[in-house]
């Protein structure tokens, strides 16, 4: 994620341990995959006691982009800043490959320079990325247009194949796949790049730059 | 193991205890007579049983592995240290090694599995580079088997486990089945990491009053004393009377990863050695640590952190606990290291220093319970020679046989379903492949490549082996499986710059395996020469055998490949219809 | 001291998919006798809180924040005394 | 009908990282009357079985077959009749 940043999107990026606790002068903040505390437990369920949370929380509700991906995504829904929860793979086993996805919504910050419907290959690692709300959670996503991708070919047992939404306000991401895997032609595809030029865009539109 | 009372010297030689160990009654001879004048006690006892297993001594196969080509001009590193070390430019090195877990993935497939992925990592790491790749090589009885399906789902699972919560990329790997690996299954792994050349680090123990320091997980009772047990053969009956299973823990080891390579990184200066507790634990770490310098140690077991109550100094001296390390650190500059790791959360603990009377020496509350020279736990390990005899099935020539094939098709899609042969896509499904964002080949071409970050170089790597063609012809196959390395390397871009090995064998005081391994390796090292691919690191397995049967002849090769420009980098499959199709070779 | 043994288990209307695997896998070993079964997670604590109460608060609270995700699982335990 | 619950825990001086990581995620958040936690697996099955013993042998079977791994677990069930 980190290199993403710093050397695909050219931005300047700065790594945040669990322990601090302020994020101020930040202007968006990015939760990567891997593992926290081991995925003990369940995955993200020890991460949401890290110093860090109630900056990002306090972050979040400030209206500020945040990103949580794979493991990101799970702390943020262990945290309440997404709805549901993710469970164990169908398969109850791991699953590493590249998956095609739907834009869905291209609408929000973190995807308005890609089209709606359009189809992007992007690398899923994970054991625990299958989706779950229940019903009404469901059809609240939908109506609000919080489902912004969806799989092509549900490997994981996500209900109604969800692989990323946003939280109402829409400046809270959370996806299993890895957008930050895919942004060097070298590495398979770029189409994860577009995902944080978006966020770039919609910053040089709406904001002034800290730092 | 865990319960039995101490027995006295006197006791251990009139009931032979040692036997049971694994010590011989000349090696508890030369112990007794030769090398300490008196009786060894139950520690020492212990302790020698563990150093002088074929898996810490190799003193079956010393005499074979000095048949190695272990020269050529990129070696910084070769074997001897915990992994070799090879120059590619730039002020880089790439830093490899390959170990086999069998035994234990026999016994505890899930567990047995991620504890080998872990230890190899450790390793790559105590050398003082970043793990950037994994890769493994398995091997099954048929799967028609429940037992074998689940020992093939667990170990893989295990590794998963271990590999993907660790975030280093699994990247390639061979599989294959046959039912000579029936209660021997093999279980070897790969790790490729990546350093700067002028921070080589190396595991030794040496200036008078340097602090030893344990750093990482606390000590139990897992896999005790797992080495000797490692390298003896066992029968099916053994399954009920095994000592308690080492549990990995990744997301410890990923911390000791940090600490560990911030140490190297930022104190280096004081740091003397360093080197990973594997096999036999904290005696085989210190102790060739020691040796390496002709250095003594003075060590304090009650300073050990220990994760349970009541362990003796045998337990604490032999324990396989996971995720522990061992520092000779500069007197005086002990506090640096404790800093780091109290960042981690993790244990750092002095518990002894190194003195220069070449005196291995362990007190345990109050008493000494451990009194040798340092040499003989390391240097005096007898070394066993062995001729080896040409297997009766070589001697016996049968006539030619000549598949008769009336449909092609059906032949071919017949052989696709083979196990061995068919898609591996089932498996290295289940590895993050792509953690750290270095991948330009993921698994299910000819080898796997890992860009360097910030060059415009790459690595290429793989495992192979065909344990067939070396039951056939040790010395051809030899060559064959490194050949097999190669050509995968130069399918995909890149030149073969040197091999780590596993040489899993049967029982080498056979003198038919014994043959069976000293050709294959000379095959092998021939054929490195050729390539101009030394041999920098690797592991022996022995004794695989169940009741008197052995594996097939199995030395697994892992290769390193270097592509010196990213557009070299090819992949397997055909890109376009109407492209054409050449074939080349002979 | 005191010990909580904690049951924690999927809520009934949520798919499990381990209690699934578990089921399949049941099957296929031809257990024909097993028409169902729930996969769940057990732990026990030892509390030395100062009274029953107490330490059912402390459970009950761990349950809530750490143990279990409500979103899909319920929790259950009890606190007996227990010999220091 | 017969209902089983199946409790599966570590042998005692095995390695226990979950029950490990719980411990000290509680210790930070300051529940500091919890001395001690072991994780372990819940299990509930149903059974079609026609007698309370052989619901038993079946439980039995698929502790020791599938859900505990004996190299360091144990398991621990009770067997009763419910309603169908
Ligand atoms: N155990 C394994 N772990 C990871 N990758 C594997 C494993 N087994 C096979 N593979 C991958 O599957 C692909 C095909 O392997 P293999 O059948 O051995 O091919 P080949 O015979 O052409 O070398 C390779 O990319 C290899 O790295």
């Amino acid at each position: 994620m980190y290199y993403a940043i710093k050397d695909a999107l050219q931005e300047e990026v700065e790594m945040i341990s669990c322990d601090e606790t302020s994020l101020d002068g930040f202007d968006a903040a990015l939760i990567p995959g891997g593992f926290s505390y081991g995925d003990y437990l369940r995955s993200g369920a020890i991460a949401k006691f890290a110093n860090i949370i109630p900056a990002l929380i306090e972050f979040a509700n400030a209206n500020k982009p945040v990103l949580g991906v794979c493991n990101g995504f799970q702390i943020l829904t262990e945290i309440g800043l997404l709805p549901g929860a993710l469970q164990h793979n169908k398969s109850m086993s791991f699953i590493s490959q590249i998956e095609p996805l739907t834009v869905v919504n291209n609408e929000t910050l973190f995807t308005n320079l890609y089209k709606k419907g359009q189809h992007i290959n992007i690398p899923i690692a994970h054991g625990e990325g299958n989706y779950y709300c229940d019903d009404a959670q469901l059809a609240e996503l939908k109506s609000n247009n919080q489902i912004v991708f969806t799989y092509d070919n549900n490997p994981n047992g996500s209900c109604a194949d969800i692989a990323g939404i946003t939280n109402q306000a829409g400046n809270v991401l959370g996806m299993m796949p890895h957008p930050e895997r895919a942004v060097e032609t070298i590495l398979g595809s770029e189409e994860g790049l577009t995902l944080f030029q978006s966020i770039l865009k919609s910053f040089k539109g709406e904001l002034n730059r800290v730092n | 193991m865990l319960t039995k009372p101490e027995l006295s010297p006197q006791e251990i030689k009139d009931q032979k205890v040692y036997l049971e160990w694994g010590l011989t009654e000349e090696e508890y001879t030369t112990i007794s007579k030769k090398l300490l004048g008196r009786l060894p006690n139950y520690t020492e006892t212990g302790l020698f049983s563990g150093m002088w297993s074929e898996h810490c001594s190799y003193k079956n196969s010393k005499q074979v592995l000095k048949k190695f080509w272990t020269e050529g001009s990129r070696v910084l590193q070769g074997p001897g240290e915990g992994a070799g070390v090879l120059d590619i430019g730039d002020n880089q090195a790439v830093v490899f090694k390959a170990e086999s877990h069998n035994h234990p993935s026999f016994v505890e497939p899930f567990q047995g599995s991620a504890t080998g992925v872990g230890g190899i990592i450790r390793d790559i790491f105590s050398m003082g580079a970043k793990p950037v790749a994994l890769l493994d090589s398995l091997r099954f009885g048929e799967l028609s088997t429940p037992k074998n399906k689940y020992l093939l789902d667990q170990v893989v699972a295990g590794i998963s486990h271990y590999g993907n919560s660790i975030g280093v990329p699994t990247i390639g790997g061979e599989i294959a089945f046959d039912a000579s690996y029936d209660g021997n299954p093999l279980v070897n792994a790969m790790c490729v990491g990546l350093m700067d050349k002028d921070k080589l680090k190396s595991g030794v123990a040496k200036g008078e009053g340097n602090s030893i320091i344990y750093v990482g997980a606390k000590t139990g009772r897992d896999g005790i004393n797992g080495a000797s047990f490692a390298s003896s053969e066992f029968s099916d009956g053994e399954d009920l009377n095994r000592s308690a299973v080492q549990v990995g823990d990744p997301f410890m080891e990923k911390l000791l990863v940090d600490a560990c390579l911030e140490v190297i990184d930022k104190h280096s200066d004081i740091l003397v050695g360093i080197q990973d507790m594997g096999a036999c634990g904290l005696v085989s770490s210190s102790a060739e640590m020691a040796s390496k310098a002709g250095s003594g140690l003075n060590l304090n077991l009650d300073l050990v952190p220990q994760r349970e109550d009541h362990m003796t100094p045998y337990e604490i001296m032999l324990s396989e606990s996971q995720e522990r390390m061992v520092f000779c650190i500069k007197k005086g500059h002990e506090q640096e290291i404790f800093d780091v790791f109290k960042k981690y959360n993790l244990d750092a603990v002095t518990i002894g220093e190194v003195v220069n009377d070449g005196h291995y020496t362990l007190t345990h509350q109050g008493e000494v319970v451990c009194d040798i020279p340092t040499a003989s736990l390391v240097d005096d390990v007898p070394e066993y020679q062995h001729v080896g005899q040409k297997p009766k099935h070589l001697l016996e020539t049968k006539e030619n046989f000549v598949p008769e094939v009336t449909d092609v098709a059906e032949t071919l899609s017949k052989v696709l379903a083979q196990p061995t042969v068919a898609s591996k896509e089932s498996v290295f499904r289940q590895y993050d492949s792509r953690v750290q964002a270095n991948t330009v080949v993921a698994p299910g071409s000819d080898a796997a490549v890992i860009r360097v970050r910030n060059t415009n170089k790459s690595l290429a790597m793989t495992m192979d082996s065909n344990a067939r063609y070396i039951y056939l012809d040790p010395y051809i196959g030899g060559q064959i499986a490194v050949s097999e390395s190669a050509r995968n390397i130069v399918a995909s871009g890149g030149t073969p710059i040197g091999i780590t090995d596993c040489l899993n064998f049967g029982n080498p005081e056979n003198d038919e395996r014994f043959y069976e391994m000293d050709q294959s390796v000379q095959g092998i090292s021939k054929a490195c020469q050729t390539f101009d691919a030394p041999v920098i690191s690797g592991n022996v397995s022995l004794y695989n055998e169940t009741d008197k049967k052995a594996i097939y002849p199995t030395p697994v090769i892992g290769m390193v490949g270097l592509i010196e420009d990213n557009r070299h980098i090819t992949t397997q499959d055909f890109k376009t219809a109407g492209d054409l199709v050449y074939v080349v070779g002979q | 001291m005191y010990l909580a043994k904690i049951h924690i288990t999927h809520k009934a209307s949520i798919l499990d998919p381990q209690g699934e695997a578990i089921k399949n896998a049941l099957h296929r070993l031809d257990y024909q006798d097993v028409s169902n079964i729930t996969a769940g997670k057990y732990f026990e604590t030892t509390l030395t809180s100062d009274s029953k109460e107490q330490a059912e608060a402390t459970t009950r609270s761990i349950c809530e924040s750490l143990l279990a995700n409500q979103n899909m699982e319920t929790f259950l335990f009890t606190v007996e005394k227990v010999e220091d």
